[in-house]
């Protein structure tokens, strides 16, 4: 009886379970250090499991709507409400699907890395019921079919992200990223609920279902979305706005900065989530797809651009994390700039949407594999200025060859993952436009060519005497970065699985906007 | 940084006072404007009174981190097991299984103008005592902590 | 046999395998040709050292070159570049959300007048 | 309601909390300028929620007569919740940041720089 109420509550499950590990964490956490990390680990292996089995069923039946309140989970027009679905809902399609498996694979693999590097540190207790809190609400952005639901979501991972930024103090610098990082998550909160403020008055309701079927395109929906997209395009870091993601991402812990990553993803998802099923064919799609558009190759020129004269690793790579950002936004914003019509739509629309949203599986693995290397090297440096570090790779094989493994992936090189989902981005952004699959590639040897200089700098050349006592880093750190670097090549060397599987569903799921509407307003 | 006599003496009376109407405010939360946050809110600020009107070392003895964060704690897990209770039954997450029902706070709301029964509600009002309980112990962690944030440089 | 199927994207294939494989034929005819060299090189001899004209090998330190100084040629060339984008990054948190109102404003002209 | 007043004032509101963030150099008074916004915001969805001449929306008192909207009010106390805890975390970095740097002024602190 037991399996079959947990598997009709999976949603809900999904993220009730990491909230009750989040506040139990402070009291298990007195019992004793090792009770601790067995509490969080477990607590991530039950969720992991739980995004797990929910993705599958996903996958196998279709969309899968949780009513929060309501006597079945699925009763999502109440007979006596006339229509209008007024609980608060969780609508799992096969979007949001990928991207719990995205955020718990990559939650996995950090928490394990995390428990052991930061074995030393002091304050456990909260810093792990904050990750935990952040990794709920993630998974809860990600699966939630409110749009008030999805603004309390993206506040929470806000404020649970900048307290995790800041948490290590050192000398106040990281306190100072956490405030620029807070402040402008704030200031876009504030942007979002504008945008729900003026939607709700309009069409008095806030599930996405019913706004997308009410919506037309008057002067106050365009207000709407230039606010959302404004808020969430400063939260996925898209270039103008990109200023905070370099603060953000070196100053944060190894393991904090994986997260980050698959933060960000989440409002990029979110992005994609209001232009395509909230709006639809309903906002002018060419305007608002080339609006993505140039985001995304800003993102890319300006974000290599920036990262090649950069000293400090993990500075670096935050630079990269934008750069990548930018592929994703291009090539979704080539799927949404041809939505309309469907015979351009089909020709490479879809191809260019398979790569977008591929590249953001991809990059979540290898860009989180590559920061927890950057973290292994400052765990046995203590230092992250590329300058005074030379001939690690003497000592430190394995990490050598993890950020070997990551660099190469995320430069796109053949058997990697990255050249699998730039090489769908290539390919239909160069039907679309030649312009910006030329700008793409050149971004592309960009970025081989400054990971090369920061393997050069940092593995390469003689053992230096200050570094002759480094040795390799303890086991659960090395394991958590072979999780994900095996994830990288399975994904490399099988991209049509991933693709057919999981992308051509999620990719079907965010453009049917009348099958999202008829799944949710269909209701029991 | 302690107060005059005087000071600390209307403390000590205001503080019962300043708790039960906190009190009062997180049970009538289904009945009036209050609720959980609020009532929470102001039980809190009889805890940052008696961090006024004492010195940081007094206030060390009486109000501790551990109880406040076991209070916080608590209250955030009562509001998720009541929703989980939920689930037991059958039915989904943050289901109102007690509207209704006659159980405790089970009585069904009289129609017409009326000053409302305490006794209504269902869920409600085990959910208002959960937030107040979480918000008393995680308003006086946040004074606690920025109280210690000053006395560092002993201002 | 999906799992082997090449990746198709409506213009080009892509089979990862099949570039592995052939990867790997060519590896393996490069490492038949260089094991038939002769092995001549004894460790740790006069051969293993650099051979700098006869001046005393720098301490070790020296000899890396570090990462400020790599592509010193490439961010020199794009001088006029990076010297407009480089000090955009100010660092002050006010500009930071300067740029979201900048933003904001021009996609409201873009989308709303437009 | 006469001439959308209340609309007004929430336009004001804004205008002056973004100067504040904007223009003023000093932590605190930024924070200020962000629970301007906030309440602005606050203001913003409970006026638009209002009904000419509807009372609040508490049953017990008079479930005939017309009631305002509840569900802003809903989303406005969330939103002060939010708030609380979002002003709680910045006034503890500035604390933090005032010992380390000895400084408030925005200016100063911009260490993370290009």
């Amino acid at each position: 009886m037991t399996w079959e109420v947990i598997t009709s509550n999976l949603p809900a499950l999904l993220v009730a379970v990491p909230l009750f590990a989040a506040f139990l964490c402070p009291l298990v956490g007195r019992i004793s250090p090792g009770m601790r990390a067995s509490w969080v680990f477990g607590a991530m292996v039950l969720t992991a499991a739980i995004a797990y089995i929910l993705a599958f069923i996903v996958y196998s039946q279709g969309t899968v709507i949780y009513v929060f309140g309501a006597t079945t989970p699925d009763l999502s027009v109440p007979i006596d409400s006339g229509g209008i679905p007024i609980r608060i809902m969780f609508t799992v399609d096969a979007m949001s699907a990928l991207m719990e498996i995205i955020a718990v694979t990559v939650g996995l693999g950090v928490l394990l890395y995390s428990l052991s590097s930061d074995e030393r540190r002091s304050g456990l207790e909260n810093y792990y019921t904050i990750f935990l809190l952040m990794i709920a609400a993630v998974l809860g952005m990600v699966s939630t079919g409110d749009l008030f639901n999805f603004f309390v979501f993206l506040e929470i991972s806000s404020l649970a992200s900048a307290g995790l930024i800041a948490y290590r103090v050192e000398k106040g610098v990281a306190v100072e990223a956490g405030l620029k990082y807070l402040m402008v998550s704030t200031i876009a909160g504030i942007f979002f609920l504008f945008a729900i403020g003026i939607l709700y008055g309009q069409y008095n309701a806030l599930n996405m279902a019913i706004l997308a079927e009410r919506i037309q395109w008057t002067p106050l929906d365009k207000i709407a979305l230039v606010l959302m997209v404004a808020a969430l395009a400063t939260k996925c870091g898209s270039v103008p706005l990109h200023f905070w993601t370099p603060d953000a991402y070196s100053m944060a812990p190894a393991a904090v900065t994986a997260m980050l990553v698959v933060a960000s993803q989440a409002s990029l998802y979110g992005l994609f989530r209001i232009s395509f099923t909230l709006y639809g064919v309903a906002l002018s799609y060419v305007t608002i797809g080339w609006v993505i558009i140039i985001l995304g190759v800003l993102s890319m020129v300006v974000g290599v651009t920036m990262a090649i004269p950069q000293k400090d690793i993990k500075r670096l790579m935050a630079y990269h994390a934008v750069s990548q950002t930018g592929y994703m936004l291009l090539g979704v914003g080539v799927g949404l700039a041809v939505l309309g019509d469907q015979a351009l739509l089909n020709s490479y629309g879809y191809t260019a949407m398979e790569g977008g949203i591929f590249h953001i599986m991809n990059h979540a693995l290898y860009k989180g594999l590559l920061f927890l290397t950057a973290g292994a090297i400052i765990y046995r440096i203590g230092t992250s200025d590329l300058n005074r570090m030379g001939g690690l790779g003497h000592r430190m094989k394995y990490t050598m060859v993890f950020f070997m493994i990551g660099s190469l992936a995320i430069a796109g090189i053949p058997p990697f993952n990255g050249f699998a989902s730039k090489f769908l981005i290539y390919e239909s952004v160069f039907l679309f436009s030649p312009v910006l699959a030329i700008i793409a590639m050149v971004v592309s040897i960009l970025t081989l060519a400054s990971f090369v200089k920061v393997f050069h700098s940092v593995f390469m050349g003689p053992p230096l005497p200050e570094h002759d006592k480094v040795s390799e880093v303890p086991f659960p750190m090395l394991a958590a970065m072979g999780f994900l670097a095996i994830l990288v090549i399975i994904s490399g060397l099988f991209p049509q699985v991933f693709i057919q599987n999981l992308i051509v569903p999620a990719v079907h799921a965010l453009t049917n906007q009348a099958g999202y509407l008829g799944t949710v307003l269909g209701g029991a | 940084m302690r107060m005059s006599k005087i000071v600390r003496f209307c403390a000590d009376m205001l503080y019962p006072a300043v708790v039960i109407f906190g009190l009062y405010v997180i049970m009538h939360g289904h009945l009036t404007p209050g609720g959980g946050f609020q009532g929470g809110a102001v039980v809190a600020t009889a805890a940052a009174l008696v961090i006024v009107a004492y010195s940081y070392e007094e206030i060390q003895g009486m109000l501790s981190k551990f109880l406040f964060q076991v209070q916080e704690s608590g209250g955030l897990l009562m509001f998720g097991g009541v929703a989980l209770i939920a689930l037991g039954l059958g039915t989904t997450y943050f289901f109102n299984f007690l509207a209704n029902s006659g159980l405790l706070f089970g009585m069904s709301v009289p129609f017409g103008p009326n000053p409302g029964d305490l006794n209504t509600g269902g869920v409600l009002p085990l959910m208002n005592i959960a937030v107040g309980v979480e918000v008393w112990g995680g308003l006086a962690i946040v004074i606690l902590y920025m109280l210690s944030g000053i006395t560092k440089e002993g201002v | 046999m999906a799992v082997i199927s090449p990746l198709s994207s409506g213009f080009g294939l892509w089979g990862p395998l099949f570039w592995v494989l052939a990867f790997a034929i060519a590896f393996i005819i490069a490492f038949a040709i260089w094991s038939l060299g002769t092995a001549s090189y004894k460790k740790g001899t006069e051969q293993g050292r650099p051979y700098l004209s006869g001046n005393p090998e720098p301490e070790k330190g020296a000899v890396h070159i570090r990462a400020g100084n790599l592509y010193w040629g490439y961010t020199e060339g794009l001088k006029g570049y990076y010297d407009r984008i480089v000090p955009l990054h100010t660092g002050i948190m006010t500009d930071y959300l300067l740029w979201i109102f900048w933003v904001t404003g021009i996609l409201l002209i873009l989308v709303v007048v437009i | 309601m006469f001439w959308n007043l209340p609309y007004i004032a929430v336009v004001l509101l804004t205008i002056i909390g973004i100067a504040t963030i904007l223009l003023k150099k000093n932590l605190i008074k930024m924070f200020l300028g962000v629970s301007i916004l906030t309440s602005a915001v606050n203001l913003f969805l409970i006026v638009l929620g209002y009904r000419d001449s509807g009372i609040a929306p508490i049953y017990t008192y008079a479930p005939s007569e017309l009631m305002v909207l509840p569900t802003p009010q809903a989303l406005c106390l969330t939103s002060i919740v939010i708030g609380v805890a979002t002003s709680a975390l910045m006034l503890s970095f500035a604390v933090v940041i005032y010992r380390y740097y000895g400084t408030v002024n925005v200016d100063e602190i911009r260490e993370l720089k290009e």
